[in-house]
């Protein structure tokens, strides 16, 4: 559904992607890990179209997306969950889904969406009225996805949904990501918890330095290799 | 030398104090809009310690710049914290209340039959100190230009020594200064006092070459185009906000064929060069580059020197 | 001070908050800019004032056109005025380094200035009071026909303004960019556009708010652009950088407060005043009337 | 401060050689009036000068003309011309044009057996050309 081929995005004179390629399968959850530094960001901020890459190309169903606009992106169908879920702190839930669905002008269309999300994340429909940014981590990370589900989109990014979060609610985040693709959503998923990654995943990339070093199927591999390289990278021989 | 010439040249002179007191500011990282305060602190202390109370010029100009130092030394203190657009309002602020109080200020005294001082809106007139010593304006342009030299020198040396070296930082990151054990406060204070002192010393030379100031003279359009100059220029050396005035007040002010036109074009100017060089037209990056060279021509000269022999 | 003293005291309070309506208008403009961008757009009062002698040029055709038409000419172009100063004095400015795009926009600032005084020789122009022969007495009170008239339509505009705002799907935009630049664009916004439609719109505002001020002083002058833009600042400042509610109070303080000082100590020493005012609150509160965290950047 | 330091002394060491207080010189003082010359922002100006103790006339100085505005020293100035003198004892003539109208310090320098430098603020307008009134109230809102 997704092809990435051969990216190179570059900070100035830094490659911080030295020519990555992956396949992510349409209604399959693939899952990218690596340690810190790796290049999962600057990946997921290029296909998003934030980022502009040196080389390589980007194609959803076979159409390319370098070059094209984020907002642009997001009409073809990707939409990003941030690291970090940067909401609008000073709008409320409310508004923050209206701009999720920014791109998209059929006005009945948003609001019945807009129930579809109250329906799947309770949380976010009592406090619709209140200001995103007063609003719990876990509550702010359910509210990302959910903007991020308000543009339709083919193919979900999403960054690090686990990250600050206590144990609990990573397992929460988990579930509904498991229910999303259990309706059909394509994923690309970044994490660090490699062991949650690994339990709902169909396939997963290993990304270290800039460069994808392993690819295949949860029990492919030893579970400790995995988390052994996602979280330190190959030890290479000195 | 032909009078307009030397008035141009003279006018060029005293507003580089000006662009070089915004100039020093900006190498901290500071943006001030007032620097045209203590240009008329000097202006007016210089003229008053000359024509009022008779003392010599010198004097005169350097009790100016003491009380221009002293003003921007306590400004300085409280306006610390504040940071970026903030301390440029305060400045602007305080550049304003200085011009109105200065509308307010009236202190005269009888010389010769007529009162002499500042006087309110009025201005201050008959600061005759270059007439009554029969100065010629040529001479007293020569003056003008000495001292610029000095101070440039002074920014010269300022440019190689560790004084400099602290106010970039500063400039470039603040907390990064302090992280390293740098007074970063007590510099600022520092940078701002030199600074105040020498637009005060522009100010004292300004009051006696045209004679007369007047508070409107003192306006935010000053502190501006002070401003802009080592914009235009260029923040990498002393010489920028230099070459920013020869630009604005000697290029479009003496080719007629700008005439009237002259600000619009500075305006335009100003926005679009921005757009292809943000620290102007002598930025760091050129003057390293000019810098290198002359080292390794004079290191080659030496070498071929050391050679032949 | 005797009860007399006291009325005229009042009646010039009320004459300053009905003008002060100018001053909200302005702090509005410079704070969305500040908001959305982080950067203080020095040429906007100016542009305000050329929009209203823009105004005059367009109608220069027709003898006696209509209130409604001069400030509607004076809205669009300043609407103009304001995408020209976008894209000469902000698109191309690297955005790494706000020294450039303040200077920039002071740059724009003396062009304007200087196109005004070129095309009107420094000559101020006649620009049509409103309703200047309505007074409205309230007892000992009277409101100026004029003042009313601009404190009315200076109203109307933030309604619309802050109906634009929090109502509509570019108002949500708007303020997304302000809040999370990135979040937004990966919500599909285009921030070039929701930057060009910011200065339309403020444009627009500073449009009517310079018209505004030619109708309640009878005549422009390009004298007008600079104490506009300081006390435009002043407004931002007091109101907090990027405070809307903000601005608008401080708009109405700062107009209230200045006509209330010209009554007790003349109009030179006005502004020494709200000067100082203006340098209590950078010194104190830098924050402004309503910062969360006083000292806080 | 170094820097400051090393100023003064420069300065000190400028101008210790120059003669000091010669009072006594001749002071001048002008009147000026000024009509408009037909043309926009031209106008002929009558200078009277005039010795400021005694009131007798000066004649026979080479007298330029320069004017600028004070709410923009340094810019907008007019370049100085030459005065020419007049039949009538101490009058002498001379056109300005300038850049704009409103408030200009006109410049008036004497050179020959006085040299001195007279300011005449004046209010140029289309019309008409008035001595410029202490706080006219330029400030509007």
């Amino acid at each position: 559904m997704l092809d990435v081929s051969e990216l190179v995005t570059t900070y100035g004179k830094i490659e911080a992607l030295k020519g990555v390629s992956l396949h992510v399968a349409g209604g399959k959850i693939t899952c990218l890990l690596g340690p810190n530094g790796a290049g999962k960001t600057t990946l997921m901020m290029t296909i998003a179209g934030i980022l502009r890459p040196r080389r390589g190309s980007i194609k959803l169903e076979g159409a390319e997306l370098v070059g094209l606009s984020p907002a642009k992106i997001v009409s073809r169908g990707i939409a990003l969950v941030p690291e970090n879920r940067l909401v609008f702190p000073e709008m409320s839930v409310r508004e923050n889904l209206l701009a999720g669905a920014y791109q998209r002008r059929d006005k009945s269309e948003i609001a019945a969406d807009m129930e579809r999300m109250y329906a799947r994340f309770p949380q976010l429909k009592e406090r619709r009225e209140q200001l995103a940014g007063t609003l719990s981590g876990g509550e702010q990370q359910m509210l990302a996805v959910a903007r991020a589900l308000m543009s339709r989109p083919r193919v979900l990014l999403m960054d690090e949904p686990s990250l600050g979060l206590a144990p609990l609610i990573v397992a929460e985040i988990f579930d509904i990501v498991a229910a999303l693709n259990r309706d059909g959503t394509t994923m690309l998923l970044v994490e660090q918890n490699a062991h949650m990654a690994l339990k709902v995943a169909h396939q997963f990339f290993l990304m270290e330095q800039g460069r994808v070093t392993f690819q295949g199927t949860p029990g492919q591999l030893a579970e400790d290799e995995v988390i052994q390289r996602a979280y330190l990278g190959t030890r290479r021989a000195g | 030398m032909d009078d307009y010439l030397v008035s141009v040249l003279s006018n060029i002179g005293v507003i580089s104090f000006v662009a070089l007191s915004a100039y020093l500011l900006l190498l901290t990282g500071e943006i001030s809009f007032g620097q045209q305060a203590f240009f008329a602190i000097g202006a007016y202390a210089a003229g008053m310690a000359t024509a009022m109370w008779g003392w010599p010029l010198a004097l005169g100009i350097a009790w100016g710049a003491a009380v221009g130092a002293a003003c921007a030394v306590s400004l300085g203190i409280p306006t610390l914290r504040l940071r970026g657009l903030q301390f440029s309002i305060a400045t602007l602020a305080f550049a304003e209340m200085v011009r109105i109080l200065f509308e307010l200020f009236r202190y005269q005294v009888d010389i010769d039959g007529e009162p002499v001082g500042p006087n309110g809106t009025d201005g201050f007139r008959s600061i005759r100190y270059i007439f009554d010593h029969n100065i010629e304006t040529f001479d007293f342009m020569m003056l003008i230009y000495t001292m610029l030299a000095v101070t440039l020198a002074g920014f010269m040396l300022l440019e190689r020594s560790r004084l400099g070296v602290i106010f970039r930082m500063i400039g470039e990151d603040a907390t990064l200064a302090s992280l390293q054990g740098i007074a970063v406060a007590r510099y600022k204070v520092l940078a701002a006092g030199i600074a105040g002192a020498l637009a005060a010393v522009g100010g004292g030379l300004y009051a006696h070459l045209t004679t007369y100031v007047e508070p409107r003279t003192f306006d935010v359009m000053l502190g501006v185009h002070s401003l802009a100059y080592g914009l235009i220029g260029g923040l990498g050396t002393a010489l920028g906000p230099l070459l920013g005035v020869v630009i604005d007040v000697g290029l479009l002010e003496s080719v007629r064929l700008f005439a009237g036109y002259r600000m619009i074009i500075f305006g335009g100017l100003v926005a679009l060069l921005l757009i292809f060089r943000p620290r102007g037209l002598l930025d760091e990056r050129l003057v390293n580059r000019i810098g290198r060279l002359f080292r390794n021509a004079i290191s080659g000269s030496t070498r071929t020197g050391r050679g032949s022999r | 001070m005797d009860l007399l003293d006291l009325i005229d005291a009042a009646q010039s309070v009320a004459d300053g908050l009905l003008f002060g309506s100018t001053y909200a208008l302005l702090g509005i403009g410079f704070t969305l800019i500040f908001g959305v961008m982080h950067k203080i757009n020095l040429s906007y009062a100016a542009a305000s004032i050329g929009a209203a002698y823009g105004s005059l040029l367009l109608l220069s055709g027709f003898t006696a056109a209509p209130a409604v038409i001069v400030f509607m000419a004076a809205a669009l172009c300043g609407g103009v005025i304001g995408a020209l100063v976008y894209f000469i004095g902000f698109k191309f400015i690297p955005v790494a380094n706000p020294l450039a795009t303040l200077m920039s926009t002071v740059g724009l600032l003396l062009l304007i200035d200087e196109i005004i005084v070129h095309t009107t020789e420094g000559v101020p122009l006649a620009y049509p009071a409103l309703y200047s022969d309505v007074v409205v007495r309230l007892g000992q009170f009277m409101l100026r026909g004029d003042l009313m008239f601009v404190f009315v339509l200076g109203c109307a505009c933030m309604v619309l303004f802050l109906l634009l705002l929090y109502r509509t799907r570019l108002g949500i935009a708007t303020r997304a960019v302000s809040q999370q630049p990135i979040a937004s664009q990966l919500c599909g916004i285009s921030i070039l556009q929701v930057n060009v439609l910011t200065f339309v719109v403020t444009g627009m505002l500073g449009g009517i708010a310079g018209a505004m001020s030619g109708a309640a002083i009878g005549m422009l002058s390009p004298l007008l652009a600079q104490p506009l833009t300081v006390k435009g600042l002043i407004v931002t400042v007091i109101g907090g950088l990027g405070s809307i509610p903000g601005a608008i109070i401080a708009g109405l303080i700062v107009g209230a407060l200045e006509s209330l000082f010209q009554f007790l100590r003349g109009v030179t020493e006005r502004d020494l005043y709200i000067m100082m005012l203006l340098f209590a609150f950078l010194v104190f509160r830098p924050g402004g009337i309503f910062a969360k965290a006083p000292g806080r950047d | 401060m170094r820097t400051i330091v090393c100023m003064l002394v420069a300065v000190a060491a400028l101008t210790a050689g120059y003669p000091q207080a010669a009072h006594g010189q001749v002071r001048a003082k002008a009147a000026v009036t000024c009509v408009s010359a037909g043309q926009v922002l031209e106008y002929d100006c009558t200078i009277r000068l005039a010795n400021a103790r005694s009131g007798e006339p000066l004649s026979g100085l080479t007298v330029s003309v320069g004017a600028d505005m004070p709410s923009m020293p340094g810019m907008h100035n007019v370049r100085a011309v030459k005065a020419t003198e007049q039949a009538e004892k101490g009058a002498y003539k001379v056109r300005l044009e300038l850049e704009m109208h409103g408030d200009w310090a006109v410049q008036i320098d004497l050179r020959g057996a006085v040299r001195d430098r007279v300011i005449s603020m004046l209010r140029f307008e289309e019309a008409d050309v008035t001595d410029v009134k202490p706080s006219s109230g330029r400030r509007g809102h």
